[in-house]
C-alpha cells in the first residue's frame, strides 16, 4: 500500500527543485576575491550603472513612488547622461523592513554589479547595509532616511546622504518657537523609537537653549497606537502653550484628525517636523490639518525658480504636485551628474572624493544647499497648512536660515 | 482623568464588538480564527469607501454584514474538512486565510494609509467634564452597549443561543440530540464575522484604515480573549471593558510606558489565572 | 542533512526501518551535504547569500519542528528566541569579541535563557491555547527589543556587527560565511536529531500523541515540555547567531509575527516532524518571500498564504505530525 | 495491612455527590472488584483514586503514604499503575514502542538524550507483550490493532510501570469471550505481590477473579466483603433490581 506521505514529499520536492532553479541559476563564483564583483568599466564614457532602491511594497510605497518618479524626471531632463555617462538603473524593492531592504541592496551590489546604490527610506536598512558598502568599496546615497547615525556616530565614505537628519529638522522648530512666545510651555510627544527619541532630542535641545521650557513629554507605541486621547488629555491638562511632535504616515494622519476632534486645535497650537503633513498624508487629514505648522527642508510651494520648474515639470508628468521624497531623489541625481563630471572612476573612492569637490548645489528645488559632513547643510522653511483654491499645501511662511546636521 | 475613563468605556465597546466573535467561535468550535482581524481590516476599508453620508455608512455597515456572512459562512465550509483532525489544523488554515486576506486588502485597496470620516452630525465634537469629546465616541459607546445586550441576550436567552451553549459544552452531546452542529457552527461562524466587520466599520472613523491594521487588531482580540476567558461572552464583555480602561487610563497616567501596558497587564493575568478571568479550563490541563 | 528521520526504537526490537532504508538514507544525506558544500563554487555571491540566508532559516524552522512536530507544540513566538540570540551575538560580537565560538555560544545561551524565562507560563497549556500564549509572548518580545534602545538599538537595530572571526581572520567574502554557517547548521541540526531519535525524544512524541496517558505512566510532562522549550531556545539562539554572523544586522522585524509564522509554514510544508521536510519547506519559504516575492511586486505572502492553505488541506496525518508511516501487515 | 485506604473520599459536580465519603481497604494482593450499577459513581471514585481528578474531600493512602494531593505522575511512581476504560494509546507507535515508553521510564536508569539502544527494556517490552497475547504483533501500529487488542496493549502498559497497585477501569468491555477469557487468566496469573483493584460490570468476570467485592450505590459504598457475602445480600440485590434485570445476579 504506497503511503500518501510518500507521494506528498515527491510533490513538495519537485516543487521546491523547480522554485529554486530560477534563483539559484546564475553562475559565477562567490569564493574568488573579496566582497561584491570587481567594479564595472572606468574612466570617461561609457556607462553607469545605479541601483535604485525604494519601497515598491508596504507602509512606504507612496514614498517609494516619489522617489522614483524624482529620479526619472531628472533623467529625463538631462538626457538620461551623468557627466558623459550613460546612466542605467535597476530598481529593486526596498520593502518596509530590513528583511527586504537588505537582500534588495545585496542583489543590486552583488548581482547586478552596480557602481552606485541610490534611494533607501527606512533608517535600520540604511544602517544595515553600511558594511555591505564599505565592503564592496562602493558608494550609496541615502534619498530619506534621517538617522543621524547615518552620517554622525557610524559615518562611513561610503554613504553620502541628500536628504536630512531627524535632529536637523526638529532643531530649526525648537529656535523658532523659544523666539516666538511659547518660551514658558510646550508639551513635546513622538513614537516610542529611535527616530521619534532624536526628533524630540533635536528639539529639545534648541528650545531650551532659547530659554524654552518642555512641560510634558510622551511616548505613544510606534505602530500600535491608534487612539491619542490619552495623550491630548495630558496636554491639555499640562498647561501647554502648544505641542511639537512628529509623526508620519498613519499616525500623522489619526494624530491631526484626533487633535482637532478634541477640541485642541482650537485652543493649543499643534506644530511638528515636516512629515507630519507632508504628501500622501495631507489629503487624508483634510481640514483637521489647517493651521498645522511644521518645520521642513522642502514644500511644493516654495517661490524660487528652479523649485517652479521642478513642480511644473512634475505635475506635468505626473498629475500630481512632488513631495520632498521626490526632491531629494531629483537632488540625488543632481549631485551624481556634477560628481561624474569630475570623477577620475566609478569606484566609490573616486565618486566620494568628487562629490567632497561639488560645492554649492544653487539649482536645487529646495534652494542652495552644500555637503557638511556627507548630508546637506540647508535652509530650513516654517510651513503652515493652508488651503489653496480647494487643495490643502504646506505653504512657506518663513525661511528659518541653514542649519546643519546636528551633532 | 474622567474623559479617559469615558474614552476607556468607548474603546472598550468596540473592542468587544471586535473580541466577541472571537471568542465564541473560539469557545463554541475550539477553532481559533486567526482571520478575524483582516476581516475587521475588510470593514474599514468598506467604511473607508463609502464614508461621507449617512447613506454611504448605512450602505457600509450593510455590505459589512454581506461579507461577514460570506466570509463566515465560507471559513466555516474551509474548515469542514479538517474537522477530524486536530483543532491546530484550522488555526492554522484560519493563519493562512489570514494571510491570502491582507495581501488581496492591499492589492485592493494600495498600501497608503486611508482615514475615514464619521457621518455628517457624528463628525464634531461635544463638551463633556468641560473638555470637548468626539461625539462619534460616544455614539460608540451606545451602539457597543446595545450589541452587547443583544448578543448578550441572543446567546443567553434564545433558543439558538441555547444551542451555541449546549455545543459549547459538549459537541458530540448535541449531534446525538440530532441537531447537525455544522449548521450551528456556520451559524456561529457567520455571526463572529459579522461582529468583526461590523466592528470594522464602526472603527473606521477612530482607527482608520491600513495596511497591518489586521495583525494590531488580532493581537488586540487576543488578549481580551486570553484575559477574558474564552468561549463566554460575559468574559468577553467584562476583559473588553477592563482592557479599554487599563490601555486608556494607564496611558494616561504613564505616558512613556504605554508601548508595555497592555503586554503587563496580560502578563499578570497569565501568571494569575492562566484560564482567564471567566473562561473554564478549556484550553490549560483541564479535563476536554 | 537529510538523514530521514526514523525514530529508533526506544530500546525495543531493531530499528524499524529496514537495513536498506537506512543505508539509502546515509547516501542521500552524504549526496546533499556534498553539494550544499560545492554550492559556493557554483553558484554568484548573491545566490550565496540567498542560501545562507535559507540554511539560516532551515535550523530555525528545525528548531520549531522540535517543537510542533515531535512534541505537538505549536508556537506563534518562537522568533523571539531567535531574536533574542541574535541580539546577544551581534551585542557580544561588537563588545567583546566576534572571534568563532563566542557569538554562537553567546546566542545559544541566550535563545535558551529567553525560552527559560517565557516557557515556565505556556507549560500548564497546549494546543491551540499554548499557541496563543506564545503568540503574545512573541509579541512582548518584540516590543521589548522595539523600545530597549541602549542594549538592542531600538527600531534602527544593532548595526555595525563585526564579521565573524575564523582563528582570527574575519570571514569576508559570501562563500565563507556561507560555510561557517553550513557547518554550525549541520551540527545543530545533528543535535535536533539526536534528542528526537533519543529516549528523551520518545517521550516527546509520547507527549505529542496523548499528554494525559503519558502522565498516567509516570512522566511529569510539564517538566518535559519546559526542558523541549528550553532546548528548542537555545537551537533557535543559535540560528540567531548565525543570522548575525550572516546579514550581521538584526532589527525587531528578525523576531516578528511574520518571522515565527513563515517558520511554522516551513514546518507545516514539510510535514511536521519530520525534521528535514522542515529544511525543505524552508528553503521554499525563503525562496518564494526572498528571490520570488520582489517579482511579484512584493506580494510574495500571497503566494505562501495558498501554499499554506493548500498544505494544510493535503496533509494526509494533520499537522500534529502524527506520522503513521510504517507499512506493516 | 492495607496497601491501598481510602478514608472519606467525595467529589460532587455542582449539585450530583458523585462520590460522597467512601471508605475503602484493599489489602495486600488483593484482588478487589468494584461494582454497582450505572451511575453508581465507580468511574469517579477510580479517577480519584488514580488523581485524574481532584477530591473535594478525603485522602488516599498507598502503602501508608497520603497521595492525596500528589499528581497522577507521582501516584504512579509511587508504584500505582493504571488502565483507561477506553483506551488511549499513541497513534504514532507500534505496540512495542508504546510499552517501551513505559518500561523505560520504570527501568531505574535516567532517560537519555542520546539516541542508544536500550536491551534491558527492549526485552521487558517484549516479555510483557507476550505475557498479554500480543506476541508477534510487537511492530504493529496501534492504530491497526483491534479493539481487544487495544485493551490487552493496556494491560501490559500497566504492567511495564511494574506496579504494586494496578487499577482497571472496566478491563474486559468490548472484547471477545475469547480475549476475555485470556485476561481473566492474566489477571489471575499475576504475582501475588501485585494487589489489583478493578472496575467491572461484567459480574462473571467479577465472581471469577475477585476475592473481595466492594458495591457502590448512588455514591456510598453499599457493602464491602467477600464475593459470597455480596451475592447472598438483599440490600445489593435491591440496588441492581432497581437497576437491573434479576436473572443476571442469580447466576448459579
Amino acid at each position: 500500500m504506497e503511503h500518501p506521505s510518500i507521494s506528498r514529499r515527491r510533490l513538495l520536492a519537485l516543487f521546491g527543485a523547480a522554485a529554486s532553479v530560477p534563483v539559484l541559476a546564475a553562475c559565477g563564483s562567490s569564493v574568488g576575491g573579496g566582497g561584491g564583483g570587481a567594479p564595472a568599466g572606468g574612466g570617461g564614457g561609457g556607462a553607469v550603472k545605479v541601483g535604485l532602491v525604494v519601497p515598491q511594497s508596504g507602509v512606504y510605497a507612496a514614498l517609494g513612488t516619489d522617489m522614483q518618479r524624482g529620479w526619472e524626471l531628472w533623467l529625463g531632463q538631462n538626457g538620461g547622461k551623468f557627466g558623459n555617462y550613460t546612466v542605467e538603473t535597476v530598481v529593486a524593492d526596498e520593502g518596509e523592513t530590513p528583511n527586504t531592504g537588505q537582500p534588495a541592496v545585496q542583489k543590486v551590489l552583488q548581482s547586478d554589479n552596480v557602481d552606485v546604490v541610490v534611494g533607501l527610506v527606512n533608517s535600520a536598512t540604511a544602517l544595515g547595509v553600511a558594511n555591505l558598502l564599505t565592503e564592496s568599496k562602493k558608494l550609496l546615497v541615502v534619498t530619506n532616511a534621517g538617522a543621524g547615525d547615518v552620517t554622525g556616530a557610524k559615518r562611513t565614505p561610503y554613504i553620502w546622504r541628500t536628504s536630512f537628519t531627524n535632529a536637523q529638522v526638529s532643531a530649526a522648530m525648537g529656535t523658532h518657537l523659544a523666539q516666538s512666545g511659547f518660551k514658558d510651555g510646550v508639551f513635546a510627544l513622538a513614537p516610542d523609537y529611535a527616530a521619534g527619541t532624536e526628533v524630540i532630542a533635536g528639539f529639545t535641545k534648541t528650545f531650551e537653549a532659547g530659554g524654552g521650557k518642555v512641560v510634558g513629554t510622551a511616548k505613544p507605541a510606534f505602530g500600535k497606537t491608534s487612539d491619542y486621547q490619552p495623550f491630548l488629555t495630558q496636554i491639555q491638562q499640562s498647561g501647554a502653550k502648544a505641542t511639537f511632535c512628529f509623526f508620519s504616515g498613519s499616525e500623522a494622519i489619526t494624530f491631526v484628525r484626533q487633535y482637532a476632534q478634541f477640541g485642541l486645535a482650537s485652543t493649543i497650537p499643534l506644530y511638528g517636523s515636516g512629515f507630519l503633513t507632508e504628501g500622501n498624508v495631507l489629503p487624508q487629514q483634510g481640514d483637521a490639518a489647517l493651521g498645522v505648522q511644521t518645520t521642513l527642508h522642502y514644500s511644493d510651494q516654495l517661490d524660487n525658480p528652479a523649485n517652479k520648474a521642478f513642480v511644473e515639470s512634475y505635475t506635468a508628468k505626473y498629475g500630481e504636485s512632488p513631495s520632498c521624497f521626490s526632491a531629494q531623489t531629483y537632488d540625488a541625481a543632481n549631485v551624481l551628474n556634477r560628481a561624474l563630471r569630475t570623477a577620475t572612476a566609478l569606484d566609490g573612492d573616486s565618486i566620494a572624493g568628487a562629490l567632497g569637490g561639488i560645492g554649492t548645489v544653487e539649482d536645487s528645488p529646495r534652494g542652495p544647499w552644500t555637503f557638511d559632513g556627507q548630508t546637506p547643510k540647508q535652509n530650513l522653511y516654517l510651513r503652515k497648512v493652508e488651503k489653496v483654491n480647494g487643495t490643502l499645501v504646506n505653504a512657506v511662511v518663513q525661511d528659518l536660515g541653514q542649519q546643519s546636521q546636528p551633532l | 482623568m474622567l474623559v479617559s475613563v469615558l474614552n476607556g468605556f468607548s474603546v472598550g465597546f468596540l473592542l468587544f464588538v471586535l473580541a466577541v466573535g472571537l471568542s465564541i467561535v473560539f469557545g463554541m468550535m475550539d477553532v481559533l480564527n486567526l482571520a478575524h482581524g483582516a476581516l475587521f481590516l475588510c470593514g474599514a476599508y468598506l467604511g473607508a469607501t463609502f464614508a461621507g453620508g449617512w447613506g454611504g455608512f448605512l450602505g457600509a455597515l450593510g455590505l459589512a454584514a454581506v461579507f461577514g456572512l460570506v466570509g463566515g459562512g465560507l471559513l466555516s465550509l474551509m474548515t469542514e474538512p479538517l474537522r477530524k483532525r486536530s483543532h491546530l489544523d484550522q488555526a492554522l488554515l484560519t493563519l493562512g486565510v489570514a494571510l491570502v486576506a491582507a495581501e488581496v486588502l492591499a492589492i485592493v485597496f494600495g498600501d497608503d494609509p486611508l482615514s475615514v470620516a464619521a457621518p455628517p452630525g457624528l463628525n464634531d465634537s461635544v463638551q463633556v467634564f468641560g473638555v470637548s469629546y468626539p461625539t462619534y465616541r460616544l455614539v460608540i459607546i451606545g451602539v457597543g452597549a446595545v450589541l452587547a445586550l443583544a448578543v448578550y441576550l441572543v446567546v443567553e436567552r434564545t433558543r439558538l443561543g441555547a444551542l451555541v451553549r449546549a455545543t459549547v459544552a459538549d459537541r458530540e452531546m448535541v449531534s446525538v440530540l440530532g441537531v447537525d452542529n455544522r449548521l450551528v457552527k456556520a451559524a456561529v461562524f457567520a455571526i463572529g464575522s459579522v461582529l468583526a466587520t461590523t466592528a470594522g466599520v464602526l472603527g473606521g472613523p477612530i482607527y482608520g484604515a491600513r495596511p497591518g491594521l489586521d495583525a494590531t487588531v488580532l493581537i488586540l482580540a487576543l488578549v481580551v480573549v486570553v484575559i477574558g476567558g474564552l468561549g463566554s461572552v460575559r468574559g468577553a464583555l467584562i476583559g473588553a471593558l477592563i482592557i479599554g480602561q487599563v490601555d486608556i487610563v494607564g496611558k494616561y497616567l504613564l505616558p512613556d510606558l504605554s508601548s508595555f501596558i497592555l503586554f503587563a497587564a496580560l502578563a499578570l493575568v497569565l501568571v494569575l489565572r492562566p484560564q482567564g478571568l471567566f473562561g473554564g479550563p478549556v484550553g490549560t490541563a483541564g479535563a476536554r | 542533512m537529510t538523514a530521514i528521520e526514523a525514530p529508533t526504537v526506544p530500546g525495543g526490537a531493531p530499528a524499524s526501518a529496514p537495513r536498506v532504508t537506512r543505508a539509502r538514507t546515509g547516501i542521500i544525506a552524504v549526496a546533499v551535504l556534498v553539494v550544499l558544500a560545492a554550492a559556493p563554487f557554483m553558484l554568484a555571491p548573491f545566490a550565496t547569500t540567498t542560501l545562507t540566508r535559507v540554511l539560516v532559516f532551515a535550523l530555525f524552522a528545525v528548531s520549531l519542528d522540535l517543537l510542533v512536530g515531535v512534541t505537538g507544540l505549536p508556537s506563534l513566538g518562537h522568533a523571539a528566541y531567535l531574536g533574542a540570540g541574535a541580539y546577544a551575538a551581534g551585542w557580544v560580537s561588537i563588545n567583546v569579541t566576534a572571534e568563532a565560538p563566542v557569538p554562537l555560544l553567546v546566542g545559544a545561551g541566550f535563545g535558551a535563557l529567553a525560552a527559560a524565562l517565557t516557557g515556565w507560563v505556556t507549560v500548564r497549556s497546549h494546543g491551540v491555547f499554548f499557541l496563543m500564549l506564545t503568540l503574545a509572548i512573541g509579541e512582548t518580545l518584540q516590543q521589548l527589543a522595539d523600545t530597549w534602545e541602549t542594549v538592542t538599538g531600538g527600531a534602527n537595530g544593532l548595526t555595525g556587527i563585526p564579521a565573524v572571526r575564523l582563528a582570527g581572520t574575519p570571514l569576508a567574502n559570501a562563500g565563507f560565511t556561507y560555510w561557517y554557517v553550513l557547518a554550525v547548521g549541520v551540527i545543530g541540526f545533528a543535535l535536533v536529531v539526536m534528542v528526537a531519535r533519543s529516549p528523551f525524544g520518545a517521550a516527546l512524541r509520547g507527549i505529542r500523541d496523548n499528554e494525559p496517558r503519558m502522565r498516567a505512566l509516570g512522566y511529569s510532562t510539564a517538566r518535559y515540555k519546559y526542558a523541549v522549550i528550553v532546548m528548542a531556545g537555545a537551537v533557535a539562539g543559535l540560528a540567531g547567531a548565525l543570522l548575525v554572523a550572516q546579514q550581521r544586522l538584526v532589527t525587531p522585524a528578525d523576531m516578528g509575527f511574520a518571522t515565527a509564522s513563515f517558520a511554522l509554514l516551513a514546518v507545516i510544508i514539510g510535514g511536521a516532524g519530520s525534521l528535514w521536510g522542515a529544511c525543505l519547506g524552508a528553503a521554499l519559504v525563503i525562496i518564494i518571500r526572498d528571490a520570488l516575492g520582489p517579482s511579484l511586486d512584493g506580494h510574495g505572502t500571497l503566494v505562501l498564504g495558498i501554499v499554506f492553505v493548500l498544505v494544510v488541506y493535503l496533509l494526509p496525518r494533520g499537522a500534529a505530525g502524527l506520522r503513521i508511516y510504517r507499512r506493516r501487515r | 495491612m492495607s496497601v491501598l485506604k481510602c478514608v472519606g473520599l467525595s467529589r460532587s459536580f455542582g449539585a450530583l455527590a458523585a462520590v460522597s465519603e467512601v471508605d475503602l481497604a484493599v489489602g495486600a494482593g488483593a484482588r478487589h472488584a468494584l461494582i454497582g450499577p450505572n451511575g453508581a459513581g465507580k468511574s469517579t471514585l477510580f479517577k480519584l483514586v488514580t488523581g485524574t481528578m481532584k477530591a473535594h474531600a478525603g485522602s488516599v493512602e498507598l502503602a501508608g503514604r497520603d497521595v492525596t494531593g500528589l499528581s497522577e505522575a507521582k501516584r504512579c511512581r509511587l508504584g500505582m499503575s493504571q488502565t483507561l476504560q477506553h483506551a488511549s494509546l499513541f497513534a504514532s507507535m507500534t505496540a512495542a514502542e508504546t510499552v517501551a515508553l513505559a518500561a523505560q521510564r520504570h527501568g531505574g536508569g535516567r532517560i537519555s538524550l542520546v539516541p542508544r539502544k536500550q536491551p534491558a527494556v527492549a526485552e521487558r517490552a517484549a516479555e510483557l507483550l507476550a505475557d498479554v497475547g500480543l506476541d508477534g504483533r510487537e511492530h504493529v501500529a496501534v492504530a491497526s490493532l483491534s479493539h481487544g487488542e487495544r485493551k490487552q496493549l493496556e494491560v501490559a502498559l500497566a504492567l511495564a510501570c511494574r506496579p504494586t497497585v494496578l487499577l482497571l477501569d472496566e478491563p474486559a468491555a468490548g472484547m471477545s469471550p475469547a480475549e476475555r477469557a485470556r485476561l481473566v487468566e492474566l489477571l489471575a496469573g499475576l504475582p501475588a505481590e501485585i494487589t489489583v483493584l478493578f472496575v467491572e460490570h461484567d459480574l462473571d468476570l467479577v465472581f471469577a477473579l475477585a476475592d473481595s467485592v466492594t458495591v457502590l450505590h448512588l455514591g456510598k459504598v453499599l457493602l464491602s466483603g467477600t464475593p459470597a457475602e455480596v451475592r447472598a445480600s438483599d440490600a445489593v440485590r435491591e440496588a441492581y433490581l432497581g437497576a437491573g434485570r434479576r436473572e443476571e445476579l442469580f447466576l448459579a
